[in-house]
């Protein structure tokens, strides 16, 4: 078996008054990342009782997609994201009510009114494109949306888009960033690395070491950052959509992570990763990290934290109780949006 | 009213089109200066720039996805795969993607993509540049599958397919790009998607075809007709969602269907039209449904002696119809 | 013998064609320490080793082009596609490549290559892992396509397609993999590729299938027995090519025919079915050919009462067979 | 229109006996480029004169496909070839009689007996795969050809593919070099980049000025060499075959080149092609470039070189003689091959 060793431990990169980050900013952060993972955490809860039949971990991506939340134009930027993007969605203003509706098949779930499994996440007002479950498959649409805007001219947009480093194998993800990159078009690519696609280890899916060497190939820069470290990735996740937006053309941003749960419900990760890799990473998790930040700046103290982490279950449980109570799709719905009028 | 070739139809309805609405632009490899390998694009470069006729890579997925993203924003991307043989690397964008964004997302997103690609043989082009792929598009809803076979109609549909909210795949026959002509109007108009067209009304044999072979069904119900057997032809047009009532209706009327189509025959379109015969109009039928169409090898191949032998003619669809007749 | 699982019958396939044949190996995603999604090849990369249990990129077309490549040096590649549902990457390789090889080299060279993949809904897998695709298979010469529903057939015809000289798709029923146990011998052994079976001979109506739903069919044969309709039962087990023999001649016997597949209704591999006994057993029906299939969208929603109400199941089957009966 | 200059006049770069090549072997690979030639000028006349529908040149590629074919261990190595390589195919043993055959759709045309257009070779007895006319489809075949001597053990056999810059952006293209470069497979990958797909020039076809640059992104090194220097071409194939089959990994060589007439006679490059870049590439032909080394090295005086050029002719009209009064394939041969026995 592989050894993926965590990167040596450090505190975050950055001072967040330094990126002008305001204090209330982080805690919301801080707060938005226990959200994610106290969803992620009863999203399993409810698989093990039946009653949600998929369940798909974000926990580990939190710092990686909360940063890059951030960098967006929430409403006015595209994301197209990937199953993986829990936090993400959430970082963007989904509810966590929204993630239950979806993950219960409910008619109200606004991902796809109960027809995706959990994980395909959708938001046409807030410009989160559907995907598919096809790996890959999906940054050609930031490509294309990013083509419309050179026809619209809307300068001030970008799409952004996101993937594992296993979906940097496939074809149609070369085809998206060959012609991001021979038109330079404001797409920034987000490469959410965590070492494994489902068991395969990242030596036997990608041929480099970093994934962000590949975007040389395809004439933009390649960034490598910690995507454990929620600043870190908003310094680059913001330097490159802004970049993108003033026509310096795409990135290919590399966030170095990991998954600290299976891939999904249906998989168990004992089979190819050593416990002593996963809880070395552990170490890692991208919420403690920034909650050892959030005490030692004195942005709040342990008593603070405990509160919000009550009130955060509290509002989980909530949203948990509503979803459950939800009606499911009414059977007609079955056949409905085929085609348009 | 201008007479136009049928390729000249398909440029007139994206200069319309584009000239129309600035939602509608083309990609595509090789539409830009050389305005495409069988001219549909030219001078549209010259016309409306660079942003609106994009001369792409080599990336069938690349062409297909791009159009998809770019549809999200409300754009109207028609794009050229440069034949229907290069159809398949953009497969998966197209059935997996494009025919499900708006159900997989509940009705949140929609996908007004055109995808033309050139298909058919008996122009040298062998296995690569011959083939007829429309039946792996004919199993997918969300899609729309449209065959024009004259210049009107390719005009017409073209135009219909562009203003669709949804995905439409267009196949044109390469051999009806010169060898046909007709009157085509000028300025934007359609011909409805889901309709097929009585192209010879007629009371004995109901004849089901689409492209090249419309034409030459036509020719073949011209030949019969002097020996008293009167063909009605059907033009389908669409080949997904399939006109029922059209299809049913003439059966009904002749009891007697033959299909015949330039695709091989196992797996075409045509099983499907018998099924739905079988099972709409079985008590209509005097015969059972027959279908002719090219042999089951993989596509027409180079030499002109295989070339001649595996295309269908007017002759053999007469022959066809003959035998029906005297079922 | 001993009983096995489905999924454990292909296991074995796998597992005996190795140790029988080292030219024999498979490839695919996440085949080696996590076995496979379904554990299709557990325990295959402890014993053979990583050349020949090669897990791979997330590469559909690279998977299917490198077996084609190695096939061409005389090795016999089983590539697993992880869901049906993603096998449309690799169709350019699989339909332009693999199963022309043969023909456009005028046999030069051949392609014995075998990718496997599972389909089919009813396990909550929703759009993108419950799909039936074995339609955009089903038109192009040169393939074979199987897909087994029993343990036994599960590893003889996979044998026979690791054997056979051409390139074979094998769809396997996700639903069967653990719900189904039967004999199965050890060591290799084959069942005929293009051979339909038999499940349960009968006088009044002919039903084919294959899959999960042969054995619906099966329960719904049972469940209409007893109220004295007599319906043989055929899984098809090769859909193309077809057992054109087989199936004539139940129809010629029975007069009757229903078709069951859970892949969609338009497009499915029923229209061929039909339109090949429209054409050669008119004579002998009693009536019109029936279709009894999933309805025309994009696959299973994920909702349990979506998935409900669109998977068919044996009152169906039974409901459609009485009204046959009936006719 | 897009500039593609030259790169700046030279001789070769390399003394022939310098990499160990004798001056009859030069001798020898100038008259079969001139063979090449000659056979690509006779197939445009059969193609004017109505008699070969299809044409597909490889004037100008001649000193890439010469050099690389000289590296290959003939009948051994496999050779994965694309449309434009029919000097490659002469080089490696096939005869002007077999290029007529096939570009006439005769029974004896060994890459098909006549199914296939012209342009797609093939010889299982020299190795010499059958390919499509998809663009990019065909490397992967070298790739699992380069697998199956990882399994036979087969430790001194490599795999060379050929394709055309264009063919870079496809996504099956990059699935092939992903694989060699995880597996560090014995594939020698040969671009030959003539700067246009069709009439797309090179900037808008491939984000990066030099393909070789995408090696990078596949854990393999990328070489460029000038194709149209014979011996540069040979160095650097002989370099990159060698180092495969002893187990060093794949490489991506370039070929800057330019092919010196239309893309097939279907194509008319006067749209998208400047007269003067084409000019200024003619005076690099690179068999004239050949013919001046090989006069100034004293290999052959003029006369001689006028002897080669007699020969070659008359060789070429008898095989086109043959060819033409060759049989057509039996129409029964329609249905033949469509699966074995
Ligand atoms: C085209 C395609 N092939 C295979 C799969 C099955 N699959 C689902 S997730 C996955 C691994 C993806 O790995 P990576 O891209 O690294 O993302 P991660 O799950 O690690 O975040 C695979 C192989 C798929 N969904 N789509
Ligand atoms: C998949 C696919 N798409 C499109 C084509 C049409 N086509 C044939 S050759 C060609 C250009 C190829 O350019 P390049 O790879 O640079 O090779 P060159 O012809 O310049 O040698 C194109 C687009 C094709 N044959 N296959
Ligand atoms: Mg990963
Ligand atoms: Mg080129």
């Amino acid at each position: 078996m592989q050894d993926a060793s965590p990167p040596p431990g450090h505190d975050l990169q950055y001072e967040h008054a330094a990126l002008g980050l305001s204090d209330a900013q982080v805690l919301a952060a801080l707060r938005g990342m226990i959200v994610a993972r106290t969803v992620d955490d009863r999203l399993w809860l409810l698989s093990r009782q039946g009653k949600a039949h998929f369940v798909i971990t974000s926990a580990g991506h939190e710092a990686t997609q909360f940063g890059c939340a951030w960098a967006v134009q929430i409403g006015r930027d595209y994301v197209v994201p990937y199953y993986r993007d829990m936090a993400l969605v959430l970082a963007l203003g989904q509810t966590p009510r929204d993630i239950f509706l979806h993950a219960l098949g409910k008619a109200e779930d606004p991902a796809s009114g109960g027809r995706q499994m959990f994980g395909h996440f959708n938001s046409r007002a807030l410009r989160i494109v559907s995907g598919s479950s096809s790996v890959g498959s999906h940054p050609l649409h930031a490509v294309g949306l990013a083509w419309a805007f050179r026809i619209t001219k809307e300068t001030d947009l970008a799409a952004m888009t996101f993937f594992g480093e296993g979906a940097t194998s496939e074809g149609a993800w070369h085809e998206a960033m060959t012609i991001a990159g021979i038109h330079q078009l404001p797409v920034v690519f987000v490469c959410e690395n965590n070492q494994y696609a489902i068991s395969v280890p990242q030596a036997r899916e990608v041929p480099v070491p970093d994934v962000a060497t590949k975007a040389a190939g395809y004439g933009m820069p390649g960034m490598v950052v910690d995507g454990n470290d929620l600043f870190a990735v908003y310094a680059a996740a913001q330097a490159a959509l802004a970049r993108a937006r003033a026509g310096g053309g795409p990135t290919l941003l590399e966030c170095k992570t990991y998954r600290l749960r299976p891939h999904s419900n249906a998989d168990d990760d004992r089979k190819y990763r050593r416990v002593e890799e996963v809880d070395a990473w552990r170490a890692r998790d991208p919420i403690t990290r920034l909650e050892r930040y959030a005490l030692h700046s004195e942005l709040i103290d342990p008593a603070g934290l405990a509160d919000i982490r009550t009130a955060v279950v509290a509002e989980v449980d909530v949203a948990i109780a509503e979803a459950e109570r939800a009606p499911n799709p009414a059977i007609e719905s079955l056949l409905h949006h085929l085609y348009g009028e | 009213m201008p007479q136009l070739n049928l390729i000249e139809a398909v440029r007139s309805a994206m200069a319309d089109a584009m000239a129309e609405d600035a939602r509608v632009f083309v990609l595509g490899e090789d539409v830009g200066l050389k305005g495409g390998v069988f001219l549909a694009t030219d001078g549209l470069l010259a016309r409306f720039g660079p942003d609106r006729v994009v001369d792409m890579p080599i990336a069938e997925a690349g062409i297909v996805g791009m159009a998809i993203g770019a549809s999200l924003h409300g754009l109207r991307p028609v794009a050229e795969i440069q034949f229907a043989d290069y159809i398949h690397p953009a497969i998966d964008q197209i059935l997996n993607e494009a025919a499900r964004l708006r159900y997989r997302s509940n009705g949140d997103w929609h996908c007004p993509i055109v995808v033309r690609a050139p298909f058919g043989a008996g122009v040298h082009g062998a296995l690569y540049h011959s083939q007829s792929t429309e039946a792996l598009f004919t199993s997918t809803p969300g899609l729309k599958v449209v065959v024009p076979s004259t210049p009107y109609d390719a005009k017409g549909l073209l135009i219909a397919a562009i203003r669709d909210p949804d995905p439409v795949i267009v196949f044109e026959h390469k051999q009806l790009y010169r060898g046909v002509r007709g009157d085509v109007p000028e300025g934007t108009y359609t011909v409805p998607l889901g309709q097929a067209a009585v192209r010879r009304a007629g009371a004995q044999i109901s004849l089901f075809t689409y492209g090249l072979m419309a034409h030459y069904s036509l020719e073949a119900a011209k030949v019969v007709a002097d020996e008293g057997i009167d063909v009605e032809v059907i033009d389908l047009r669409t080949l997904y969602p399939l006109d029922q009532a059209t299809i049913l209706g003439s059966v009904r009327k002749t009891g007697k269907a033959l299909i015949v189509h330039e695709d091989k025959l196992t797996g075409g379109v045509g099983g499907e039209i018998s099924a739905l015969i079988a099972e709409h109009a079985f008590e209509a039928l005097d015969a059972p449904v027959r279908r002719l169409a090219s042999p089951d090898v993989h596509a027409v191949a180079f030499s002109d002696v295989l070339e001649a032998h595996f295309m269908l003619n007017p002759q053999k669809i007469a022959t066809a119809v003959r035998e029906l007749a005297a079922y």
